[in-house]
Formats: C-alpha cells, sequence, structure tokens
C-alpha cells in the first residue's frame, strides 16, 4: 500500500466519505462507490464501519427489510472474501476452495466494468418502472375456453418437491458467524492487543476459514483507523498487530 | 397539468378494472366525487360510449355499472376467445396449484403458511380462471375461511384423469420435510390469538 | 344497421377482453380485418384513449396493444380494489432484471457472480411476480440448472414494446469512467475490452 495514500485515508472514518447506503446493494457496488466517487482505495474500505452505518440507517418497518438484511449479509461476506482473495493471495493456495482462487487486480476490474454497466442498466430499468406504474389492466377478461390451457405434470411435480422442501431451514450458521464476529473479531482484536502484540496465527489458530477472513478484515479497518498497525517483516511472512500507543 | 384527472376519467378506470357491475355508492367512494357528479359522469358516459359508435358499451345491469363489449362485436370477440393464447401460468401459480392439489383442501392462509409468502392474488387470478375452486369453508379457523380445492378443468389442464394419477406426497419429499409441511400448515389453521 | 360494427368498434371490444397485449395478427385473424386498417384503427384508437382526455388509455407494450387505466386514475383504482400499490422493487431486484435482460437467458449461478452476491431470494421474489420465468435449461451446467429470462409482464411493467426497446448495455457506460475503474485498481495497462 502507498504510504502517503496511507497517510492520507488513516483515521478517516466511512462516514466521511459520501456514501448512501439507500442505494448499496452489494460489495461490487461499494467498491465502485469508494472508488469512482470518493477516490478510495478498494482495501481501506472501513468493513465494520460499514455495518454500522448499515446498522444505523436500517429502518425495520420499511418493507423488504428482511431482504435487505440478506442482501447486506451476502454482500458483508463476499467483501470480506473479495478483500482476502485480493489481499493475502498465497493464504488462500493451500486451501480447498475451488471458486476461491485469488484475483487479479485485471480480473477484479474485468467483474466491475461488466457489474457496472449492469448497475446502469438497472437504473434505467428503476426509472421505466416508475414511469410506468399505475396501469391497470382491464377487468371484463373473457375466461380462456377451458381445455386449451396445458399444464405440464411434471413442472407441477417438480414445484411440488421445491415448495415443500424449502421448509427444511436452509444452513444458515456461517451467515450467523458472520454478522456477529464482524464486530465481536474487532473486540477481540483490540481486546487481545490490550496485552502486548498479537499474531495473526495465534488469534485464528481455532477459527474457520471464514472466521479468518473476518479477523482479517476487522484488523485491516482497525488498522485504517489508526488503533493498530500491522507488521509483516518480510512478503508473505508472519504478520503481527500491534497495538498503537 | 390543472389539478388530477377529471370525474369522467376517474369514473372510467373504476368501470375498466372491476370484473362486475359497480354500484353508485362504491363509484362514490373509490373516486371521491359526489353523487350528482357520478350520475352527471355516467350519463356522459352513456353518450361516449353508445351502441352505435362503440365497441365498448356502458350497460347499467344488477343495480350497477359495466362497461362491456358491443353485442354487434360478438362475433370477433368469439373468434378472439377461440384463438387467444391463454396466458401461461407463473411459477407462483405452479406453487400454489402443488399445494392444493396435495395439501388441499385448504385455506387461503394455508397455501400462504406453505410457501412463506402472501398468496392472495395468486390464489384469486387461480379462481378466476378456473383452476381453483372453494370447496366448502374451515369452520374450525376463526372466521370459517374458504377451503380451496383444484377444480376439474385443472386435471383436464395436466391431462390427468384424476388426482391418483399423480404421483404419491411421500414420494416426492421425506418424512422430516413433510412433518415441517404439516406444523406450518397446522399453525395456519390455528385461530390467530386475540390481543 | 348498415351492415355490421365497424373496424374501430372491433378492435375495441377485442382489446377490452384480453388479459394480455394483443399483438397484430391476433387482432387481424379476430376481426378480419386487413393488416392497413388494424393498423389505421390503432392508430385512432390511441387518439380516443389519449392520456389526457381519458381514463383508459391505449398501451403498446410487450409486442402489443392493451387498454389498460390512466395511471392519474390509480389512486382510485387502488381504492376500489381494497389493495395498495405493489411495493415498488429494490435495487437488488432491478440489478437481477438488468442482468436477465441484458446477459439472459442465465443461471442464478451466473447472475449472482454479476453481482458478486447470492441472488437466489431476489429472484424468488421476481418469479412470484412473474417479472421472471424460467426458459429452459443450462445442460451444460452440473444438474443442468434453470436458465432466467424476463418476461412479458416485465414488457408491460417497463412500458415497452419489445426488448430492443432497451438501450444498449455498452452504451451505458462511457469509456473514461471503464478506463477510471481499471486505473483504481492498478491494472491500467490493460487494454480496454471491445464488447
Amino acid at each position: 500500500m502507498d504510504e502517503t495514500h496511507k497517510e492520507k485515508t488513516r483515521g478517516r472514518s466511512l462516514s466521511d466519505f459520501t456514501v448512501e447506503l439507500d442505494v448499496y446493494s452489494g460489495p461490487y457496488e461499494w467498491l465502485l462507490a469508494l472508488i469512482l466517487r470518493d477516490e478510495v482505495e478498494i482495501f481501506e474500505v472501513p468493513l465494520r464501519e460499514l455495518v454500522a452505518l448499515y446498522m444505523g440507517n436500517r429502518v425495520p418497518e420499511r418493507p423488504n427489510t428482511l431482504e435487505r438484511d440478506t442482501d447486506f449479509a451476502g454482500s458483508a461476506a463476499s467483501l470480506v472474501l473479495l478483500k482476502s482473495r485480493a489481499l493475502s493471495p498465497a493464504a488462500e493456495a493451500e486451501a480447498d476452495g475451488d471458486e476461491e482462487e485469488s484475483l487479479s487486480p485485471e480480473q477484479l476490474a474485468e467483474k466491475l466494468s461488466r457489474y457496472l454497466k449492469v448497475k446502469r442498466g438497472a437504473e434505467t430499468l428503476r426509472e421505466r418502472f416508475e414511469a410506468n406504474a399505475g396501469f391497470y389492466s382491464s377487468g371484463q377478461v373473457l375466461r380462456s375456453r377451458p381445455g386449451r390451457l396445458r399444464i405440464k405434470p411434471e413442472r407441477l411435480i417438480g414445484t411440488a418437491r421445491r415448495v415443500f422442501s424449502r421448509l427444511t431451514e436452509p444452513p444458515v450458521s456461517h451467515l450467523g458467524q458472520i454478522t456477529v464476529t464482524l464486530q465481536d473479531l474487532a473486540t477481540l482484536i483490540r481486546t487481545s492487543l490490550a496485552s502486548g502484540p498479537v499474531s495473526y496465527e495465534d488469534l485464528t489458530r481455532n477459527m474457520d476459514r471464514l472466521n479468518s477472513a473476518v479477523a482479517f478484515a476487522a484488523a485491516l479497518s482497525l488498522a485504517s483507523e489508526g488503533r493498530l498497525t500491522l507488521s509483516q517483516p518480510e512478503p508473505l511472512g508472519p504478520l503481527t498487530f500491534e497495538p498503537v500507543p | 397539468m390543472t389539478g388530477g384527472p377529471d370525474a369522467l376519467s376517474l369514473v372510467e378506470a373504476v368501470l375498466l378494472v372491476s370484473p362486475l357491475p359497480v354500484n353508485l355508492q362504491a363509484l362514490r367512494s373509490a373516486t371521491g366525487l359526489r353523487d350528482a357528479e357520478v350520475r352527471d359522469t355516467l350519463a356522459a358516459l352513456e353518450i361516449r360510449y353508445a351502441p352505435e359508435t362503440s365497441g365498448i358499451v356502458l350497460r347499467h345491469v344488477a343495480g350497477g355499472y359495466q362497461l362491456a363489449t358491443n353485442p354487434s362485436c360478438a362475433e370477433a370477440v368469439e373468434r378472439f376467445r377461440e384463438e387467444a393464447r391463454p396466458a401461461p401460468l407463473s411459477s407462483a401459480a405452479h406453487e400454489v396449484l402443488s399445494c392444493a392439489l396435495y395439501l388441499g383442501p385448504l385455506t387461503r392462509g394455508g397455501v400462504s403458511a406453505v410457501r412463506g409468502v402472501n398468496s392472495d392474488a395468486v390464489v384469486r387470478n387461480l379462481l378466476d380462471r378456473g383452476l381453483l375452486a372453494e370447496a366448502g369453508v374451515d369452520s374450525d379457523s376463526l372466521g370459517s375461511p374458504a377451503l380451496l380445492a383444484v377444480t376439474e378443468d385443472f386435471l383436464a389442464a395436466t391431462g390427468a384423469a384424476s388426482r391418483d394419477d399423480f404421483p404419491n406426497l411421500d414420494s416426492l419429499v421425506g418424512p422430516e420435510e413433510l412433518a415441517r409441511v404439516r406444523e406450518r400448515l397446522g399453525s395456519a389453521e390455528e385461530p390467530p390469538e386475540s390481543d
């Protein structure tokens, strides 16, 4: 990371960025907003604050709250993985991940460019939906002759199978971990730092892959806020968190 | 803009969307117009939709007003009806039908509970299309809601002679999933707590 | 009687009873009119049902023609039907639709990959609302996942006559902006994409 840029953004909190969480819908959107509007390096997206900001702006009474929460949790998790993949490709190399290979800047740029186009498309769609709201069609509709409609029994049976199986609770433990530990891990790191420097390896020894990634991102956020410093004597060497006096 | 739609437009729009004749009271309350205004408007619409000049006519029937096709156009309408491709069923419609087929007769609340989303609009559409019908009421539940079942037309559309032509529910999902379905159905049928 | 209804009445009557936009071919076949007559009639109906003067308007959407209420009267209609206007779509939903429109048909996995976040819940909601539909399967992929495409209801809801009615995907983002993304990510030396 470029030292002068780091200096410039250190201590800068997310609320200083012109962030409109209301229109946020995914990690790519966050990255684009920060890249295009706020001139921030992508690896300095302060995740922990993003969560706090989201929670602060959250209005439970609004429609689609569950959908928005789910999107947010999913996006936060994706962002964590994205950061960890882009920042520590070596840590991923030994892992079992199939689709989680490290992401080169070119690949990320490609993904973001395609996403940017789709997002602009979405904005034009929003305008069109708004401009075309409030049309209601005729209620004088004649029922089509019985016998003309064909319903495929296979499709119906497949649908039944899907609907009734959907009731088995989906595995959400990983979601729970992410939403809880994002803040928890920041706290955990700060608590650990109270008694001196901590190595990333020790801290994450008993954590699973996702928790380790979250811990790493939490540490980056804390570092960008100037609450700790990261020290790594050589590339890919052991990483130590040091308290800022 | 001169401040919103005129009385004629409002009444016209309400008449278009109503499948049944609309009485004066309903017209007043939907449009916010006074009685005299509604009556004047209907008189104007009677001219606008006169049988001599229009394929759509205003009928005064069954204590209400309704837009309908001009009988002189009946042939074209029948031909259209004969040839029109029926609107395809949505995924949501397939889900509701599969609930009625396998778990029915059940209430609207039961359908919504199993699917996990409010299904009233989809149910209404399927009733309109004659693929679902109300078959009795659930008198154990508060308000005795109607029970929904699939119809003969539904069976005909699937090419099935009877419900027995479909595979057994047990063969589609496991016992654990089935138990959850029943649990959800059970809680939907329970009368809501009074507050 | 001077020999049956005129062209305008015939087309008007057919449009009144159709749940979906009616295309030119269906209008011709139901009314027995020639192509030019149907077109002239539609032009006349566009004037008769102009938004400025009527509570019913003629729309040209989803490959056909449809009578619908004037949005200026939407409140009266909603009051009459005792229905709230459907909640507007979320940003995520607009993005998923944009994926399906511009890059589709594509699988749920494809949508999630473009957006960088799991999109299954949003997709399900859009299937329920009839704006997306499953259109075939991707038989090259494991498990042959369903391919998602936008529907005629989507075209009607966006007021589009066809899929060509939307701006080209590549015209939506300027080259400077794309260059800036690459630059910020340190991949500026890469030649810009040509697609």
